[in-house]
């Protein structure tokens, strides 16, 4: 067989979008070792659950109704047409950018945990995933040119210069995290979480479990940030190696600053990665470097603030890691991206702070409005006997070890 | 010397420690168990199969006392372990003949504290 | 150095195909992990061991015997031929096809588990690997044309239309499943888990172990399934999405069919990949999403079924899930894979039915020729003073958490 | 947009070795979980601390120092220019061997384990990463041309043949492992692990962990192995059949050398690994297939000599695995390369010899003199008491599974 | 009133139980502990050095009666726990002085059931 | 009969199998419990936050054995488990009013052994 060479490129165009769409599908079990690592052993079962059948319902509202809102392409066509003439690149760019949109009901799922009813939290995953972050996504990356395309309207304030985004700092995870906050203030902490007003913290059951929905994270994370260049021809090395000094600022920054900490250390490394993500193509190695250590640095003392002064039982640490550390990552990357800073220029301080700006906003006000009515409705929390018994048993009747059940 | 064991509920451990550390009784023996009483268990059910869990989780308290100090030591278990509802848990008391500290081979009541 | 197109190419083929083999290979640490989770604490060590070293043995009889006999190549010159004028892409090839033959050891390998002897399963899973497969092999893929190839017999009767297959649902799958069944068969139940005639379920050990297993399958399984092109510029970026939409069929349809149940929710989504395995490339996403929901139905349902209807203790339910599952995914291929419903046509559901039929047969057969041969000499079973000991203790002579033996 | 060649091929060359960074990466929470699983349980956290801190400062150190030692390249420009005109390829190269260069502190981290202080690890770990691999490299593949450059010192006197490796078994391996020797003997066994004269072996946690482990490090090593071509269009599939081949003798000696013991053939796997490293590029399959083997026996019989016999304890057999079987493999390409064994030829013996043991000296050397200064200075050994709390209590603050203490 | 202690095969708990269950005995509380007497241990061997484990999983009983449910008890524990071979078990009965229940703060006979 | 009862540091248990052994006692039961007592415990920190773990684990060994053996037995254990500090342990003896072999349904003085 004669091969050409717009079908190798079209062929590996295809092999790099769908290894970046495995790559972060993988991440998904990072979330979900992360939730099982994190939560007390009643809890773990759920937190499995949780993830992947969230992952089932976020595919089938963003093929029918998000994907179509983000980007005006429906699916509904013959088999034959959706191949398209270029191998089907069209297919592995939607399971690439599903991927990012089940990011979102995912590290929702880490703050709410141990506590939330189950069917509930499903419908807020898919209003997520299928309207709300598609809405926004199409503000950005897609069909309404609001923040991030070229001669957007936020280009008519800032000199031309668009929002610049890379991979998904703000839009998947600042977005996810501030949706998270509210979610975890109308739930209410987790019993006996807070007792008289004083802190009780609730320990952790398995740290190995945790470091391993991290190191998947981790690992994982070169797929999520470089693969984002949506196609081959435009793959970086910059973005690797960005991504790599983040990664690397945040560990040590958390080791630092935690007194060695083990939960801190592991999730130091996830808050560089975040913060990176937006500017990882534009910024120098050592501003990366820093911009790592600073996420860790927000994130262990904002965790700290969140959970002991606010008294905010957001279990995971959700809202300051993917929350603040995403925001950081997208204001950062108008500084660090900065010629003068030894990037590579054509960033705007202005624009990145009002995207960022826009998505909290818009996160934090449809994640509040989506619970509320959900709680004032259906209710979105277990009751006290069942949160006693712990979710796995209340809601999937079964323990993480049903062995050791006598 | 007396020998005290209590049923209690998991959660309630702390509370139970909290009492006793006030009460001054400051040695203990836990240990995780199962229970079956008057509670009543639950239902697992694992790839369709039910089954009928009746043994709840508990933690077991012994504590070895004088005497004098048998009444103090219920006392505080109960305060600290009572919430009215069915679970609670049960204390029993048996007579112990003889109690020594490894470390100096001291006996009876010298040792127990 | 000059790179030339053909030079790219061929690199391009042999990593596609690498990573192809890398991502399987990863499937049998899923498989390893799936079983860990599925059985008793004292029957995880046997698990983790079999899984490896089946692979090493299957690795020895497929070089040396399987591979010659589906595809009339041998090994045995020197590694300067070896190489050939194509980086080595022979060799790779080996590489990607010996990770689907050696799923047939290791599928069994979690029906039969708990129970059986080490070295009578390993000279079975040589043979199956070594001799049955590769033959089935060579009627689909390799050199007798007999089912699956351009101008093989079958199409004499099917107009013209070869059995289609694209990666392993019959092949792999259905053969593993349906040799495993006669296996358990004649292994008969683990001790006690029938009791005068009533079911004593025997409770799983570890969720987290089980859900990790399940997770590195399903995102292997995007390799097993694309890379099955096994030819860089023939990806296709519908078979991505295909696998997708039908895991998701599977997850969601297990959901609702199981009452939210963990193990079945993790399983789901394996017989949705284990069914859409064969027509991936040919069917539109939503046949794609039925094919993995009706996979899933039959696995909740037949699992009950075998289990406690018919008491066969297959203790990771291999042949409702790859047996089964995979019997129905060659025929759904014949079905869906039509242009009536959306897919690319070139079908035919005769086919489809001949070959899957046919595998189920002979795996059948030779399973049950194999075992019994085996049961009759050697014996296949453990003792029962080993079996409640435990695989673990009676043959590896260590417990899965050694620290914890007193 | 419309792609030239020279762009594809910079994009694929850049996606190639991002792609073998990132599997080499997963390798060391491979490495992470080897250790968790080998220690008892009061060591777990530390063991996952030490490896992803002890990545987090070789980052820095190699970015440094190390890289400019080796190859004489500094990446304190802007960041316009290290782009460079080929997409960012020479970053990527750099993240590709700062995952070797890491190998060094984690390798020795298995042999330390349960008893060594965290600073004075971390600063042995810089200098090791940051200055003597860093020097080794640039006399192999780097910018002094002793041994393994084409017209090298050594070529001299082997004929014009210089030191082949083709990736890590001698450079990486073998250097990690005899640095690992003298810093287990200065560190002296852990408590109670040989009481007046007898050996009383410590039990290992947790068997899953371990071959979690492992089965990273597995699917891993063919990033480590394929990818080491650090360019496209030299990748051969024969470097992915020799390290399945290796893989595979290491699996089954082992079995059968050590009886079926779960912990001996998941490290024979690994055994075979390190040894086909140098000469995967050149040897024939079955060849191969013996290094592994052979490897893997060494291992089993020299870790009972060292334990044993000798009375090092060396927690995690790093020493023969890494050291010896890295140095075996070193030499065994000098055998089974020449084409008198099917190789492809082009190896000396002599060459091989010296490479290897001057690798294995200057690592002996290095490793005593750094350990011994700071065992002199700041001390490289926890209190007992903090030995019998163990590390995670005593260095963490916390236990592996905090929800178990009361 | 008596405690009975029961050390029986781990397997046999279910059977233990539904006698238990059928002789009215509805209370207990159960846990993991390791014994050796009569059965032999096993080796173990772990990268080449051979370990002798002396002490198998067992399960341990408690039951609270009142004096004259105390032959029931035992009767039903050996109908369950029985097969007729080493590592069959052991019972042990205690005196027990004292039984409060926590909920209520009942005391002796009243209590214990 | 008599019921001894010692709670042991964790690493102590293979010096007082020994001792038990050369004094030709075979038959106990062994469990893993928490303690607290002179021995202080530890802090732990999670997330930043400061815990206070005041019970360590400990080993608990239990062996019924005829009067004659009681002193022994004890002597056996102290043996075994004494390292003259802190956190060493105690060791508690009940009276024990009946044994019975499960197996045999021996009662006594001859099920003890
Ligand atoms: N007679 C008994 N013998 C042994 N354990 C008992 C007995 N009665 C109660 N227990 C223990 O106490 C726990 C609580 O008993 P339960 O009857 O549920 O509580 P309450 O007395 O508050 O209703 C049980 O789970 C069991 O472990
Ligand atoms: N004297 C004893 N003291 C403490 N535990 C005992 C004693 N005798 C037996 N046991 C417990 O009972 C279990 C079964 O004892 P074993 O002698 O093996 O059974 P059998 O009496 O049926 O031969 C032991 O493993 C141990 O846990
Ligand atoms: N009065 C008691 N009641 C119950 N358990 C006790 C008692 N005294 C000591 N223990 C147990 O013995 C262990 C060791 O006690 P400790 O006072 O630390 O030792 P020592 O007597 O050697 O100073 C404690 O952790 C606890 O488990």
């Amino acid at each position: 067989m004669e091969v050409t060479f717009n079908q190798l490129f079209n062929s590996s165009n295809v092999l790099f979008l769908l290894l970046g769409a495995m790559y972060v599908f993988s991440m998904h079990a990072g979330l979900a070792f992360l939730e099982v690592g994190s939560v007390r052993k009643k809890s773990q079962v759920n937190a499995l659950v949780k993830i992947l059948t969230d992952w089932g319902f976020t595919t089938l509202v963003y093929f029918i109704i998000g994907y179509p809102i983000a980007y005006g392409i429906s699916f509904l066509v013959p088999a034959s047409e959706l191949l398209g003439d270029n191998q089907g690149f069209d297919l592995v760019h939607f399971f690439f950018l599903l991927t990012f949109a089940a990011c979102i009901p995912a590290i929702i799922s880490g703050g709410i945990a141990e506590r939330a009813k189950y069917w509930p939290q499903i419908i807020a995953g898919a209003i997520f995933a299928g309207i709300v972050y598609p809405f926004f996504e199409s503000l950005v990356w897609g069909q309404n040119p609001l923040l991030g395309q070229a001669g957007s309207w936020l280009t008519t304030i800032t000199g031309g210069i668009p929002f610049h985004y890379y991979a998904g700092s703000v839009v998947v995870h600042s977005v996810g995290g501030w949706i998270a906050l509210p979610a975890v203030i109308i739930l209410g902490p987790r019993l006996k979480r807070y007792v008289n007003g004083a802190s009780n913290a609730i320990k952790v059951s398995n740290i190995p479990f945790l470091a391993l929905g991290s190191w998947l994270l981790c690992v994982g994370w070169f797929g999520f940030n470089v693969m984002s260049a949506q196609d081959i021809a435009g793959i970086s090395g910059l973005v690797a190696l960005n991504s790599l000094m983040a990664m690397v600022g945040g560990i040590i920054a958390a080791l630092i600053v935690s007194g060695n900490d083990v939960t801190f250390i592991h999730n130091g490394a996830l808050a560089g990665l975040i913060a990176v993500c937006s500017g990882s193509d534009v910024m120098h190695p050592l501003g990366a470097l820093v911009v790592g250590g600073v996420a860790a640095v927000i994130f262990v003392k904002l965790f700290h603030i969140e959970t002991e002064v606010l008294k905010i039982d957001d279990v995971l640490g959700v809202w300051p890691l993917h929350g603040v550390a995403g925001t950081w990552g997208g204001i950062a990357c108008g500084i660090f991206g900065s010629k003068a800073l030894g990037g590579l220029g054509g960033v705007s301080f202005l624009a990145q702070a009002v995207g960022s700006v826009a998505a909290l906003v818009l996160a934090f006000v449809c994640g509040f409005v989506v619970y509320k009515v959900l709680d004032v409705t259906v209710g979105i929390r277990l009751s006290e006997h069942d949160e006693i018994m712990g979710p796995d048993l209340s809601i999937h009747k079964i323990e993480a070890y049903p062995e050791e059940a006598l | 010397m007396k020998k005290i064991e209590a049923i209690i509920q998991p959660e309630k451990l702390d509370a139970v420690k909290e009492e006793l550390f006030k009460a001054d009784i400051h040695k203990m023996t836990v240990g995780p168990v199962k229970g079956c009483g008057q509670q009543k268990g639950y239902t697992e059910s694992y790839r369709g199969t039910i089954f009928q869990v009746n043994l709840l989780p508990k933690i077991k308290v012994e504590i070895a006392v004088n005497d004098e100090f048998a009444q103090a030591t219920v006392d505080a278990i109960i305060r600290g372990a009572r919430t009215g509802e069915i679970g609670d848990g049960k204390i029993f008391v048996t007579d112990l003949s003889e109690c020594i500290r490894i470390r100096t081979g001291e006996k009876g009541k010298k040792a127990i504290g």
